[in-house]
């Protein structure tokens, strides 16, 4: 890996652009027997609450046309669990540590985050955007106020630690929530969470999910991505990490053009867990080849005019 | 990893036998454990997306084999790979089953569960255990492999629901008449046969271990996507499929919570 | 085929549920020399506006995973030329005929409506949700006060034809939109139109499209389809048209089950010309094996119990 | 549609010839005309989604053939198409070339866009036709079937911008030393070649014909999304490249709203 990946994202300097997402890389040290997570960007590792959650009845996932469904629920080892278990294994790899958190009340999401503040983690990625469950995530992540309210009080909670906020794509617009959480003091946001969808198999008649809906991820949703980075790229001036059906190199590119300083894969560690490790290869090899010597150099260079 | 298609061989209308070549897989699977192979030959077209996971039927010789039912895209798409193709898969995945020496164990096969019960048929004969196999299919066209079988076991007894191939019935009816003879039984294929199965295991007091199928997106314990519910003393935990399973104590299952 | 495929939409009597949807069956004519248009149970025509419309510059389409994007900005004869040449041609073959519409202002939209009101047309299919044309469309789609606006006026100017509205996907929730239509008088409801979608050239550095942003359509949007429908179905006692991302029977049989009393197959008919026949005639099959007399029984039956 | 592919043959890195048997199309089809081919063998899946258009290229015996050159995910997975497997299409689509007899006559083809003029050199040759072909590709890799096509022109006049193969240059410029002595030209290829052909026989006055190339979703003209410009009087007016081209009049195209 070369020089020319290393990429600072609110101040934090990450080894290459490339992390992997909340949700699809466990914590990070499942995927540590089958490939070298030191040579990741970083990793957002799966929502954490303040107690442990057991998550939804299954079935939880299903496959839809080039995407899949999920409503996990959330379901983590809780915060505490979390520091002291988790977190001392993964911080022998060397790479930077994201937690995604949630909660279900405000004050349960400062809790959360004053918390992981004092823990030795690199930054935190408020979720306010899971369509799966029932009390908060999504309630906060689909009106701009309650956007608003969370993040101002999570970030005044926070003493040391960067905080990004997750977006939820299931809304009308989503500059509206891009600059409530510019003002509200975030430090970056990420983008995009899952889209709500539901499938029904034929034969039973029932949902596949128990939890009805899910969260629709994969190559299927990456052009809702692009145009949703591209619209909070042109909206607030906080960086952005672009999220969404990323399956290879090409892909963090059009990121990067439409305004991603950083990118995270999901859904393609489950195809493949190689696929991070080979998208930082080939991104690499498309710097050199294009003589870009910073991925902040791309960032948001997509040509608008005619 | 890849492998080259050695053999993809049709077995019937819905059965396919498929051999790949794989020297740095083969040397550390163990029986039991199962792969997670790309439906497709493209890494360019994402339709279907997610890996498919397969149970390990054999390994031998630098390569192992599959045997699949084609029930959907990725498996039809499975069934259209030429020769001498390059198939990706991440293997071996999972935990295994606890392999006996020199007992009398009994294994209970259902559909496409014969996959991981062949080499575990096999495997057990190996270890001088007296292999007794009672598999069962809906028709003659569900139970497949039978010379194979045939010759890895002690006693091969085969039942479809319509009597079109051995003996009409459910394939518990003759487990369930001999399960007192064995030191342990081994089982896989669908929910309700593996928990009829186990009940008639747990009521004649013998082990069981049952290999459990769950939907599955990464199979590496990331996702979450395949909770099996365990008891664990007076507490039902979670525990995922594709790493603290496939195999399970069959005593343990919260059945309740799966079918 | 056979009686059990005839649906009553409407009070309108369509020889079976499956209706070719706006824009991707131009005029119908187009088709007619590939298929025989007759054996549809509607066709509902490419977007007509008051005056002659040229659509977006190119390029106009753009292919994504599992997916398309357009952004024809619903280019048009307009509604006379569509009238005096068009839909004579089109009056040749029996089948029903739903016209698309839509306006820039509330007035075009209603002056419109009084003219297709007048003509030799089935059924009316107003589109508020066409993310493809600046002024308009999509802005009617967007927001819960003008889509109740735009469908009282409209539905007080009609005499003589039923009224669907056509729904956008690129909503926080979509019942309120449901909603509005319903207590507006709408008639029906057709859901949903395309995602709003964005790709770019990494080589050139330009969006693919002309227009920048796009309407994703095809299987990969199924899934925010059949949730949307579902969703609507719980919040309306007005039919639905399920549409998005159609490719067999099967599809049509997940649109009834969450509660479509017809369907609309779009991006399909681009792929091959016999899709929609075909998925008449696997339909009547599984009917037949189901032992379904009419396809009014699926319509919502989907099983929520766990 | 369907047909049987015949052969699928690899002509070099980029190209392949692909031929497919099919009674019911051939007799049906006209020079200038193309196919919507689905890229993939299976229905069920759906990436790539749409079909792809491609030129016919010949016609004979029951059977049409095709070239293509391999540029993303679609054409890749052509080129895995098998001997004897089944291919779907939509097929005869488009307008058609004007056929002479018995005059001199100029094709200018770029690159891939040898495929509908291969056929256009034969036909035309066979109408009494002399038939001179210029033939410009970047490098030796792209100018194929030079054997075939020796024999169904007159003069066979070869470029390459790198000098790899014939005169080191622009197809244009011989084009042009020669353009006065044809009654009429015609040309497939890049817009910006396209282009210059047509200028150079507009101030010769001499009639041409333009095979344009535009994305298509449809191409039945019912998407919209392949509209060309062309001046009609002192108008531009849109035309649908898939049904009014897309062979059209190089003198009335609007090129700066195309390039
Ligand atoms: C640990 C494990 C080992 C397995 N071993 C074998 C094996 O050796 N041979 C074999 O043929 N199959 C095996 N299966 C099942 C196999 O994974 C599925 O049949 C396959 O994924 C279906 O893919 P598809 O694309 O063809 O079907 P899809 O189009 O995805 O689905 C078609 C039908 O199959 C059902 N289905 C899909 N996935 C599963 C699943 N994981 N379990 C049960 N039903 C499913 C669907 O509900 C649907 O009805 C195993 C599954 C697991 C979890
Ligand atoms: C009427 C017509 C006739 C054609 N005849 C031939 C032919 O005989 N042989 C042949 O090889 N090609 C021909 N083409 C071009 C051919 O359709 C495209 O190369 C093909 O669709 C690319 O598909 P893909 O999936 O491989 O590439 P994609 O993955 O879709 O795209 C790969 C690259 O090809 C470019 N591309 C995609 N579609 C087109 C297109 N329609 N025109 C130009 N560039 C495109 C893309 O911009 C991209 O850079 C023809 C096109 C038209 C409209
Ligand atoms: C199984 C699964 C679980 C997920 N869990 C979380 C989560 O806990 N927190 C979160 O913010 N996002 C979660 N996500 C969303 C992903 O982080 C990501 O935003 C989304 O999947 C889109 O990216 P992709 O298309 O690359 O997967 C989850 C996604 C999947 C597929
Ligand atoms: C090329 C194209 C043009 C379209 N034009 C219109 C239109 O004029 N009016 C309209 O209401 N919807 C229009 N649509 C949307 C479709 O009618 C349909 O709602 C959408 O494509 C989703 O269905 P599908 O996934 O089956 O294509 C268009 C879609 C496409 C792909
Ligand atoms: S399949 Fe992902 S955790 Fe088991
Ligand atoms: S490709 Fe659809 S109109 Fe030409």
């Amino acid at each position: 890996m070369s020089d020319r990946l290393k990429t600072v994202f609110c101040g934090i300097e990450f080894k290459n652009p490339v992390i992997t997402a909340s949700g699809t890389f466990g914590y990070g040290l499942e995927y540590a027997k089958h490939i070298d997570i030191s040579k990741l960007g970083g990793i957002s590792v799966k929502g954490i609450s303040l107690r442990e959650t057991l998550g939804n009845p299954m079935p939880r996932i299903m496959e839809t046309t080039s995407g899949m469904l999920n409503a996990i629920g959330l379901q983590n080892v809780g915060v505490y669990k979390f520091i002291n278990e988790k977190l001392p294994e993964l911080r022998k790899h060397d790479t930077k540590i994201i937690v995604n958190f949630w909660g279900k009340t405000i004050d349960e999401y400062v809790e959360v985050a004053r918390i992981l503040d004092d823990a030795d983690v690199d930054m935190l990625e408020m979720n306010i955007s899971c369509p799966n469950i029932k009390e908060g995530g999504i309630a906060f992540g689909t009106d701009p106020k309650m956007t608003y309210e969370v993040t101002y009080n999570v970030k005044k909670a926070l003493k040391n630690k960067p905080l990004m906020v997750k977006l939820s794509p299931n809304v009308t617009n989503i500059r509206v929530y891009a600059k409530a959480c510019e003002q509200a003091g975030a430090d970056a946001i990420s983008a995009i969470n899952t889209l709500l969808g539901m499938s029904v198999n034929i034969h039973t008649k029932k949902p596949h999910l128990y939890n009805v809906t899910g969260g629709l991820s994969g190559p299927a949703i990456k052009p809702v991505a692009i145009r949703m980075v591209h619209e909070a790229f042109r909206t607030v001036k906080i960086p952005i990490m672009g999220i969404g059906g990323i399956m290879d190199w090409r892909d963090v590119v059009e990121f990067g053009l439409v305004g991603a300083s950083a990118v995270q894969v999901g859904t393609a560690n489950f195809i493949d867990p190689e696929i991070p490790l080979k998208i930082i290869d080939d991104l690499d090899k498309y710097m050199i080849d294009n003589n870009i010597s910073n991925f902040s150099e791309l960032t948001g260079t997509v040509d608008l005019s005619r | 990893m890849k492998g080259k298609v050695v053999k993809n061989q049709q077995l019937n209308d819905k059965y396919f036998f498929l051999e790949i070549k794989s020297e740095e897989f083969v040397t550390q699977a163990h029986v039991g454990q199962f792969v997670m192979i790309k439906p497709g030959s493209q890494n360019y077209t994402h339709d279907p997306l997610l890996r498919r996971p397969l149970g390990i039927a054999d390994v031998k010789d630098g390569k192992f084999s599959l045997v699949y039912m084609v029930v959907g895209k990725g498996t039809k798409l499975l069934s259209e790979f030429h020769e001498n193709g390059m198939i990706e898969f991440s293997a071996p995945l999972g935990n295994r089953f606890t392999l006996l020496e020199n007992k009398r164990v009994a294994l209970v096969a259902g559909g496409i569960g014969i996959a991981p019960v062949y080499w575990l048929a096999k495997t057990l004969k190996n270890r001088g255990c007296v292999v007794d196999l009672y598999y069962g299919g809906r028709t003659v066209d569900d139970v497949v492999l039978l010379e194979e079988l045939k010759e890895n076991t002690d006693h091969l007894i085969v039942t479809t629901d319509d009597g079109s191939a051995g003996i009409k019935g459910y394939v518990t009816l003759p487990f369930k008449e001999n399960v007192e003879t064995y030191d342990m039984v081994y089982t896989c294929g669908p929910k309700p046969m593996l928990r009829t199965v186990s009940e008639i295991c747990i009521n004649a007091d013998i082990p069981v271990e049952v290999s459990l199928d769950e939907r599955m997106a990464c199979g590496l314990g990331a996702c979450l996507g395949c909770i099996i519910y365990v008891k664990e003393g007076d507490e039902i935990v979670q525990k995922r499929c594709c790493v603290e399973g496939p195999v399970f104590d069959g005593a343990t299952i919260a059945w309740d919570k799966l079918i």
